[in-house]
């Protein structure tokens, strides 16, 4: 699985201040990913409001239906609305994206500031925990625990995820915490009274929020890549509908080959939507918060 | 040296999965793949076949049995002529080694039957062997865990003696180049497939004067549904393994190479498989216990909406738990009266609040925990409708996929409270037999075998009437009737467990480079690539009546 | 220092190694079940014997499944060390060795090729569309392509990939890793038909991680352009060119290279599906195939042997990251 | 005395979201062949800037507004690129702010030497290039060894030293030197700047040292001007600078410095006034 | 070793802070890292009864800055003590140890590296407040603030809500003395607290920090590599070379009279502001000595030219 280069962080970060909202709104990038995805999320949730249970059903619609009035985009071999099925399937895999995105990127946080600030043993045996989780292939993994877990549903699927995507945030935190705690606002902070944990969270992890925040799209997006490529293996939530769900029963009742496209194009491209969306907004932040990048547009 | 391999020379098979291990050929070690490797096709024969379709018990490598008077007893006759691919003769002595060899070795497959049904094999002469049974049972050449008949699948298979004796650990020997009596012996396998080879020293040559008409058989890997359809319509394939085909794909591959068909040339296509689908119910957990809510869950279920939308019309709902193949319909029609009594396959939500409310429940009072075998792609379609249908009549499900040992695990020891499960080997007498208490463990322990009563039904009554009809040979129809009817009449009022549907065999047939495979139209044979049987659909076999050679497939054109 | 270095290196390499061994033997025991349930599904859909117990036990002694959970893990760690990974459930009795041996040289064959060839272009073509800014209308369109073939997953590029190639125009084949039939030898012939038949699944991982390499080198490119020696080097009068390659581009080079060592990781990952959809028998698709069927030993020696491999790759990586930045043996950096 | 060096009514432009901000607004002073001029000023007050534009190395958002820069005549800004690129280090060098980092890390010293050589066209026999080397090294008091040395090995004086013989390499006529010392102690700063003195004496080359310390540009410079938001407020002869500071922002500069001579002169003589409101540093 | 001295009279005389034969060696790990002696056997003491400011000079790398984290306990010494009130600071109780952070502080070389820019420059004055309980409301708490702004010249209005880029060098250093201000401390360890701020904002703060000890009789370490400015505001000059004092005395004494040849070097280098004093030759074995330095780096590399 790919992760989005995060630049590591070479240049200083560039603290979040009041400003950098202004800032962001004003990025182009930031703004129309971040419109899509509302958008989206907006549109399926309420759309989902007016879905009457029965109609989720299957055989509610006639099936292998092209698109009507009835069905906006067309009907499963189950009969199944593919636009119904969506007001769920957007909610679900973004739920997926953002609790995985959110648990790994705190455990990441953790781990890697404890591992940078305290140094010693601490850091010895947490960087070979970092070093273990990097070396493992993160999808072989799921693979084995998804498979081994009886029945996975939408949430354990992303905790699953999330306790996978920790690595690469610990290992760049880290590395900037050791920079961090080098500076002498750190030694200010500890003459003027300031604990260990205090100094952690309120004088260092301030300077991490934009890479962070970086960071938690990136694993937004590996987490939805983790959850499709792990349903089309045929080990995703199976009773609950996400993207990777309906394209995996797409593929299961040969929708290319009998040319449903309604049925298999949709998910597609939602997913590349919604990847091309998170990704914009990732490279807004990073356009924000790295001023290098500015001015190459 | 070798001829090459061309593709109008030879038929190609599509399998579901890789072969892990191509290299382990040994029929009864765990890791091997009898069918997708082509050994209990082509490579091993049986004494006798069963073709199901036609009703014929056809004599192979052994030309007749006989029982004891009573029953504990048999003698089979061999057939003369029959020699080992290395041309050693085939004999009893083989036969006993066999035997012997199972018993001693727990871990080979067939050797716990073995063990349960046979005392002890004696070699008459080179050709006659005597099985002695443990108990009297007319019916022991339908037991094909232990006799080398092939009923519908895989039934104990006889070794070469000369080359298994010098084997210290049977389980272990890997047997890459199989010694059978087969027509085909194998020219290379790898995990893609493997390569099988016309044999001109076949026996059969000699003793029938046939000779099988493809050069080479292959049994290839493609890849999952698309790939085989694409396949399929590229005349890249000449068949494929049941189960790789959905309706629609299948439809879709006919539209674009009208070459290709199935059984039929309109919907359903598919051949109905032995084995029909039921759903087991746990019958020790409450209130799965209440044979009410058995029947009351049978009545929620639309078995029409089952076949419209998981199977895509290619099968038909079931009432019962046996295929409607022309031997079964006197059993069928015996019961008629009882199905009338008892219609638990009419889809009707208000009788099942009935049944219901008359235990004093309501929909809502139940959760249903439904285990799904997650690596089955029929089972988690069906089970999508199913839960639907289920939840719809207020009843909460909840569906648990599971994959592997999990899925094994579960089933074996009870943990579910309901979960789809194929009922074999599809004589209805033997089918009930799957019934008997003699299988029954407590939830926790693991049960014999899948069907095996891991839903738990505990009748004496029934049992009692099952051993009745076990004592009477398969033929003494008009004794085994009544005794049926009544047997059945405590079953559907028990309800152990809910028929569910007909199993489409979807079997696509390719005739752009093969004919004469077996059709709706000319169903000289039953239309499997994955039984023992597939055997005698490329070759053809003497008619146990007349003699006259039936079937086999020609060249397309030839 | 640099020996303190190897040393430190090589310590870690030891603990990830041997803290990856334990977890991979105690993740999947520690999950409820029989592993022999397994044979029982196998047999099941293999038509064996459909007396159940009595063949578990069997072969529940022969796998050493009764003895208690430390004494197995000794032993496996005993036979481990012995170059011994046992006997597979599923394929009983083949050797874990013998399956893995059978796999590796497809997935290596097939990584190796995609990962360079995306890498060695991804990063070219990155670090000139980076350099130049974006001026000229050929980058304007490589960026957002790129980004399109980073966003779209590659299995479903692999779908779209068979769909065009190998059925509306049959150019490739459908599957697998070589004509069936064909002898694997090192002959034209056959080697061409590899080639042949590795080139939709090659495709397909290659499509998307160029993606990835080309968004990674470009935004390092630009990163590096503020550096304070690409200043000096314009104070110099250097020519772009020069600036270029020995400056920027080799600067930028490290990182990107620790990317290359650290996305194995992820590739293999990733030519699961891939090996899994092209029915490609590699590594990928072996353990696959052995998680859905539960077979413990193919599984543990399959997940060693690449978290082995990625560990020995980070570690070369290592080892030759001194060679490229000299700064890397004092410990300054990182 | 011959001028080498004219800069005439500079003007230097950022482009910012507020407008373009006049980094460099109107600048001229004139530089003699062998003269060291000190370019002294507050931090932000353009003199960088002022050093990019004499090498044409002003990058967007910044550009050059208007003025000339005459380098023995011909119109600096009037030059092609390649012309421009051609002009640097051949005839004006510069020893850069940052250049605790301006050696590349990877790279030998040897090759960033040569690299510059290069880049000029001249190319040097195999045998010519060890001897070339340990004469410039040597000329910036470095031994021969340290061309084969890379950057990170090399202490903060050392790679100074580097980048000032990397200047010299084609006998530049003019030498830009921009804080060649900021980030060097004492001790090092003096050998570094006589150094950089000797070299520019034995060239005959006209040096621009910026900085923002009086008691260097007393050490070194002849001439001395000071900077204020981007223009020069005095230019003057350096005696005549520190004898007679005419704007109060020199006087400022000078007032404040310590003396070693007599304790307690200046900083128990109470607050001193300061000209403006302290600007803050950006 | 630790605990009261007995002075001449029986009575306990317990110096403040005391750092007793401190050494401090970097380095030499498992790994067989490269040993750095960054301060040997150096001893000095203060008294609360009689502030003084200690200058410490010394050429990049001599340890000042250790000696100063040493101080601090943000270091602890290899060999040798370091005592608060004649405790040695790493058996300090849980409360010794809060009023040993309040009374010895330390201002920093770079004024803009010792605030965090994430927030206003008032976090590093209201955090001490908070921390040590300095007052009881947010009135009190603001007008300590703007006391302690306004003795070292800044007004409140222009400092307070700002971002600590939004002020000028001097303004930040300034803060940073009111900070200690506001802390009274009893000792506050400047390192290098004037090097990185413009030349004519240097006098400003350097005459704050005199008015610590004249106003507040708060002692004051002063390390620099500047002679001028040591000579200037302190009582006492201790001059280090390679973790070594080669000279310690009285300014007048060590800036005339300087004895050891390190220090004339020292001197020697000092870029006088005046044209007429040209740097000039230096005896031979004192630019041997110069020219060592230079080839010495810093902070560790394997390889010594
Ligand atoms: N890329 C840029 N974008 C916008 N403004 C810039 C840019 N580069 C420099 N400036 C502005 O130009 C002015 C002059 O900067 P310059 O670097 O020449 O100052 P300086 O006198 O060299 O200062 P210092 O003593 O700190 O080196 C400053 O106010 C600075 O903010
Ligand atoms: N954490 C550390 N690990 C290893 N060596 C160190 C460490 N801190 C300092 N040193 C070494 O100790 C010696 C003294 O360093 P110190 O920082 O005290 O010098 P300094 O006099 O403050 O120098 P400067 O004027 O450059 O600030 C130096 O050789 C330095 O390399
Ligand atoms: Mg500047
Ligand atoms: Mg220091």
């Amino acid at each position: 699985m790919a992760t989005i280069p995060v630049e590591e962080i070479a240049h200083p970060p560039v603290v979040p201040q009041l400003g950098i909202l202004t800032h962001l709104l004003h990025n182009r990038k930031f703004t129309i990913g971040l419109a899509v995805i509302l958008v989206l999320l907006l549109v399926s949730l309420i759309g989902a409001q007016f879905v009457d249970p029965a109609e989720r059903r299957t055989g509610a619609f006639p099936a292998r239906q092209s698109p009507s009035w009835d069905a906006i985009l067309g009907t499963t071999s189950l009969g199944q609305s593919v636009a119904i099925q969506l007001t769920q399937a957007i909610p679900n895999s973004m739920l997926v994206g953002f609790i995985a995105a959110t648990l790994g990127t705190v455990i990441g946080a953790i781990i890697g500031l404890a591992s940078g600030y305290f140094g010693g043993k601490v850091d010895a045996l947490l960087r070979i925990l970092i070093d273990v989780f990097l070396s493992v292939p993160p999808l072989l993994f799921l693979i084995l625990i998804a498979s081994l877990l009886r029945g996975v549903s939408v949430p354990t699927m992303a905790l699953i995820i999330g306790l996978f995507a920790w690595a690469w945030p610990a290992r760049a935190v880290r590395s900037q915490a050791l920079s961090l705690k080098e500076r002498q606002f750190v030694q200010v902070a500890r003459l003027s009274g300031m604990g260990d944990l205090e100094i952690v969270f309120r004088e260092l992890l301030p300077h991490m929020l934009t890479w962070l925040g970086a960071n938690f799209l990136n694993a937004f997006i590996t987490a939805i890549l983790a959850e499709s490529g792990l349903s089309i293996l045929g080990l995703g939530p199976q009773r609950d509908t996400t993207l990777g769900i309906m394209l995996y029963w797409a593929l299961r009742y040969g929708s290319i080959l009998q040319n449903f496209w309604w049925w298999w194009l949709t998910p597609v491209i939602l997913l590349m939507v919604l990847f091309l969306a998170l990704y914009l907004v990732h490279l807004g932040l990073d356009e924000v918060g790295n001023p290098r990048l500015r001015a190459h547009g | 040296d070798q001829q090459e391999v061309t593709r109008a020379e030879t038929l190609k098979i599509a399998i579901p999965a890789q072969i892990t291990d191509p290299t382990n050929l040994n029929i009864y070690a765990a890791g091997s793949d009898r069918s997708a490797t082509g050994l209990h096709q082509f490579i091993y024969e049986y004494f006798f076949y069963n073709n199901l379709q036609t009703g014929e018990f056809i004599p192979w490598l052994a030309e007749s049995y006989e029982y004891s008077t009573d029953n504990t007893s048999m003698t089979v006759k061999l057939r003369d002529g029959v020699t080992w691919s290395d041309g050693q003769p085939f004999t009893a002595d083989d036969v006993v080694f066999t035997y012997e060899l199972l018993a001693k070795n727990p871990g080979m497959g067939n050797s716990a039957e073995v063990t349960k049904a046979v005392k002890s094999v004696e070699k008459v002469d080179s050709l006659n062997v005597k099985i002695n049974l443990i108990t009297g049972n007319p019916r022991f050449h339908l037991n094909r865990e232990a006799f080398p008949a092939v009923g519908i699948w895989g039934a104990l298979t006889i070794l070469p003696k000369h080359i298994w004796e010098k084997e210290a650990d049977p389980l272990t020997f890997k047997n890459s180049d199989p010694v059978g009596t087969g027509p085909y012996r194998v020219r290379d396998a790898s995990q893609n497939g493997v390569t099988l080879e016309r044999r001109d020293d076949w026996w059969g040559t000699k003793v029938f004067e046939v000779t099988p008409a493809p050069r080479f058989v292959q049994f290839t890997f493609v890849g999952d549904e698309q790939n085989v359809a694409l396949a399929l319509s590229n005349n890249d394939l000449d068949a494929a393994w049941i189960g790789l085909l959905s309706a629609g794909t299948f439809q879709q591959v006919t539209a674009q190479n009208p070459n290709v068909r199935a059984w039929t040339q309109e919907l359903p296509f598919a051949w109905p498989d032995p084995c029909p689908r039921g759903l087991m119910i746990n019958n020790d957990n409450p209130p799965f216990d209440k044979p009410e809510v058995r029947q009351a869950l049978s009545h929620l279920i639309d078995r029409q909406a089952v076949v419209d939308l998981a199977y895509e019309g290619t099968t038909t709902p079931a009432w019962n738990i046996w295929p409607e193949y022309d031997g079964n319909i006197p059993y069928s029609e015996a019961i008629a009266d009882i199905h009338e009594q008892y219609p638990i396959d009419t889809f009707d939500p208000a009788r099942a609040e009935e049944l219901l409310a008359s235990v004093g429940l309501q929909p809502s009072d139940i959760t249903v925990r439904y285990v799904v075998n997650a690596d089955n792609v029929e089972e988690q379609k069906n089970s999508q409708v199913i839960a639907d249908q289920l939840t719809a009549a207020g009843i909460n499900v909840e569906v648990q996929p599971l994959t592997g040992n999990a899925n094994a695990d579960a089933r074996l020891k009870g943990d579910f409270d309901m979960t789809q499960q194929p009922f074999c080997p599809g004589y209805p007498v033997e089918n009930l037999e799957l019934f008997h208490s003699k299988y029954y463990v407590p939830l926790g322990e693991s049960a014999p075998w899948f069907e095996r009563n891991s839903f738990r039904y505990n009748n004496p009554e029934f049992d009692a009437l099952v051993d009745q009809m076990l004592a009477l040979p398969p033929d003494a129809t008009d004794q085994i009737l009544p005794v049926f009817h009544d047997a059945m009449a405590i079953w559907y009022r028990d309800l152990p467990i809910i028929p569910l549907v007909e199993t489409p065999a979807l079997v696509p047939f390719n005739f752009t480079y093969w004919e004469g495979w077996p059709t709706s139209e000319d169903p000289w044979n039953m239309p499997v690539t994955w039984w023992a049987t597939t055997g005698l659909v490329v070759t053809g076999y003497p008619d146990p009546a007349t003699g006259e050679w039936v079937g086999g497939l020609e060249p397309a054109g030839g | 220092m640099f020996a303190r270095y190897i040393l430190e290196r090589l310590a870690i390499f030891a603990a990830t190694v041997f803290v990856s061994i334990t977890i991979v033997f105690f993740m999947p025991r520690l999950v409820p079940g029989d592993p022999l349930g397994a044979v029982m599904s196998r047999l099941s859909s293999v038509g064996g014997s459909m007396s159940g117990q009595e063949l578990i036990q069997e072969y529940r002694r022969r796998f050493g499944l009764d003895k208690s959970l430390m004494e197995q893990y000794f032993s496996f760690l005993s036979q481990l060390a012995r170059g011994d990974l046992g006997y597979s459930i599923l394929s009983f009795p083949s050797r874990v060795t013998d399956l893995i041996a059978n796999a590796v040289p497809w997935t290596i064959g097939l990584l190796s090729l995609t990962t360079i060839i995306s890498w060695v272009l991804g990063t070219l073509v990155g670090a000139i569309v980076g350099w130049t800014g974006g001026r000229n209308r050929f980058s304007q369109i490589l960026v957002p392509l790129a980004l399109l073939l980073y966003t779209t997953p590659y299995y479903i590029l692999a779908i779209i990939l068979i769909y065009l190639f190998a059925f509306y125009w049959p150019i490739f084949p459908l599957s697998g890793a070589y004509e069936f039939g064909a002898r694997p030898d090192f002959s034209l012939d056959f080697i061409t038909d590899v080639i042949h038949h590795g080139t939709l699944p090659a495709l397909s991982i290659v499509l998307v991680s160029l993606g990835w390499w080309f968004l990674s080198m470009r935004s390092l490119i630009i990163a590096e352009q503020g550096a304070d020696y690409i200043m000096w080097a314009e104070a110099k009068g250097l020519k772009s060119r020069r600036i270029f390659w020995a400056y920027a581009f080799r600067n930028a080079l490290l990182p990107q290279a620790t990317g290359l060592a650290l996305s194995f990781a992820h590739v293999i990952g990733g030519a699961l599906i891939t090996e899994a959809i092209f029915a490609y028998p590699g590594i990928g698709f072996l353990i696959y195939n052995s998680i859905k069927g539960s077979d413990f030993p193919v599984i543990q020696g399959s997940v060693l042997l690449i978290i082995v491999s990625v560990a020995v790759a980070n570690f070369a990586m290592d080892m030759i990251y001194p060679l490229i930045d000299p700064r890397i043996r004092t410990g300054s950096m990182r | 005395m011959r001028t080498v060096l004219e800069v005439a009514d500079l003007q230097v432009h950022f482009e910012t979201a507020r407008g373009p901000f006049k980094a460099v607004n109107g600048v001229s002073f004139a530089l003699h062949s062998g003269e060291r001029l000190g370019l002294i000023g507050e931090s932000g007050s353009g003199k960088s800037t002022i050093a990019l534009a004499i090498m044409r190395l002003i990058k967007p958002p910044g550009y050059i507004a208007g003025g000339r820069i005459l380098l023995d005549g011909t119109d600096l800004l009037q030059l092609d690129q390649e012309a421009a690129r051609t002009r640097r280090l051949a005839d004006v060098a510069m020893v850069t702010q940052g250049a605790m980092n301006a050696l590349n890390p990877v790279i030998r010293v040897r090759h960033q030497l040569l690299d510059g050589l290069e880049a000029h066209g001249v190319h040097l026999a195999k045998n010519e290039v060890d001897e070339w080397l340990a004469g410039l090294l040597d000329s910036v008091g470095l031994r021969p060894e340290v061309a084969d040395l890379y950057p990170h090995q090399l202490s903060g004086g050392m790679k100074q030293r580097v980048c000032i013989a990397t200047a010299i390499s084609l006998n530049p006529k003019v030498i830009i030197a921009d804080e060649p010392t900021s980030a060097l102690d004492v001790v090092v700063q003096r050998r570094v700047m006589q150094t950089l003195r000797k070299v520019q004496e034995q060239l005959r080359a006209a040096v621009i040292l910026i900085g923002h310390d009086m008691g260097l540009m007393a050490q070194f410079a002849d001439r001395v001007a000071v900077m204020r938001a981007g223009q020069i407020v005095e230019i003057d002869d350096v005696r005549a600078i520190f004898a007679r500071p005419q704007h109060p922002y020199t006087r400022l500069l000078m007032e404040s410095l310590p003396s070693l001579d007599q304790r307690d002169s200046l900083l128990r003589s109470g607050p001193i006034a300061r000209p403006a409101a302290e600007v803050p540093t950006p | 070793m630790n605990g009261p001295r007995p002075d001449g009279n029986g009575q306990a005389h317990v110096p403040l802070l005391e750092l007793r034969d401190v050494t401090k060696i970097f380095g030499g790990g498992r790994f067989g890292q490269r040993e750095v002696v960054a301060l040997k056997e150096f001893s000095l003491a203060l008294d609360a009864e009689h502030p003084v400011i200690v200058a410490v000079v010394g050429e990049s790398g001599s340890g000042k800055t250790t000696m100063a984290r040493l101080l601090l306990g943000l270091e602890s010494p290899s060999t040798g003590a370091v005592l608060y009130k004649g405790v040695d600071l790493s058996r300090l109780s849980g409360r010794e140890r809060r009023v040993f952070r309040r009374d010895v502080q330390a201002i920093f070389q770079d004024p803009f590296e010792v605030y965090n820019p994430f927030y206003k420059v008032d976090h590093v004055l209201t955090t001490p407040i908070a921390k040590f309980g300095l007052a009881h409301t947010r009135e009190d708490a603001r007008r300590q603030i703007e006391q302690a702004l306004c003795a070292v010249g800044l007004k409140p209005e222009e400092t307070l809500g700002r971002f600590p880029h939004q002020l000028s060098g001097g303004q930040r250093q300034r803060t940073m003395v009111a900070r200690t201000l506001l802390l009274r401390p009893k000792v506050i360890v400047a390192d290098e607290p004037v090097s990185m701020i413009d030349a004519s904002l240097r006098v400003t703060v350097l005459q704050n920090l005199l008015q610590l000890k004249q106003e507040f009789g708060i002692s004051l370490i002063y390390i620099t590599h500047d002679l001028t400015t040591a000579y200037q505001i302190s009582d006492q000059i201790i001059v280090l070379h390679r973790g070594d004092v080669v000279e310690r005395g009285d300014p007048e004494q060590i800036v005339k009279r300087p004895q050891h040849s390190y220090t004339k070097l020292l001197i020697s280098s000092i870029p006088l502001p005046d044209p007429d004093r040209q740097w000039g030759e230096v005896p031979p074995e004192i630019e041997a000595l110069a020219e060592e330095a230079l080839a010495r780096e810093h902070v560790g590399s394997d390889v010594q030219p």
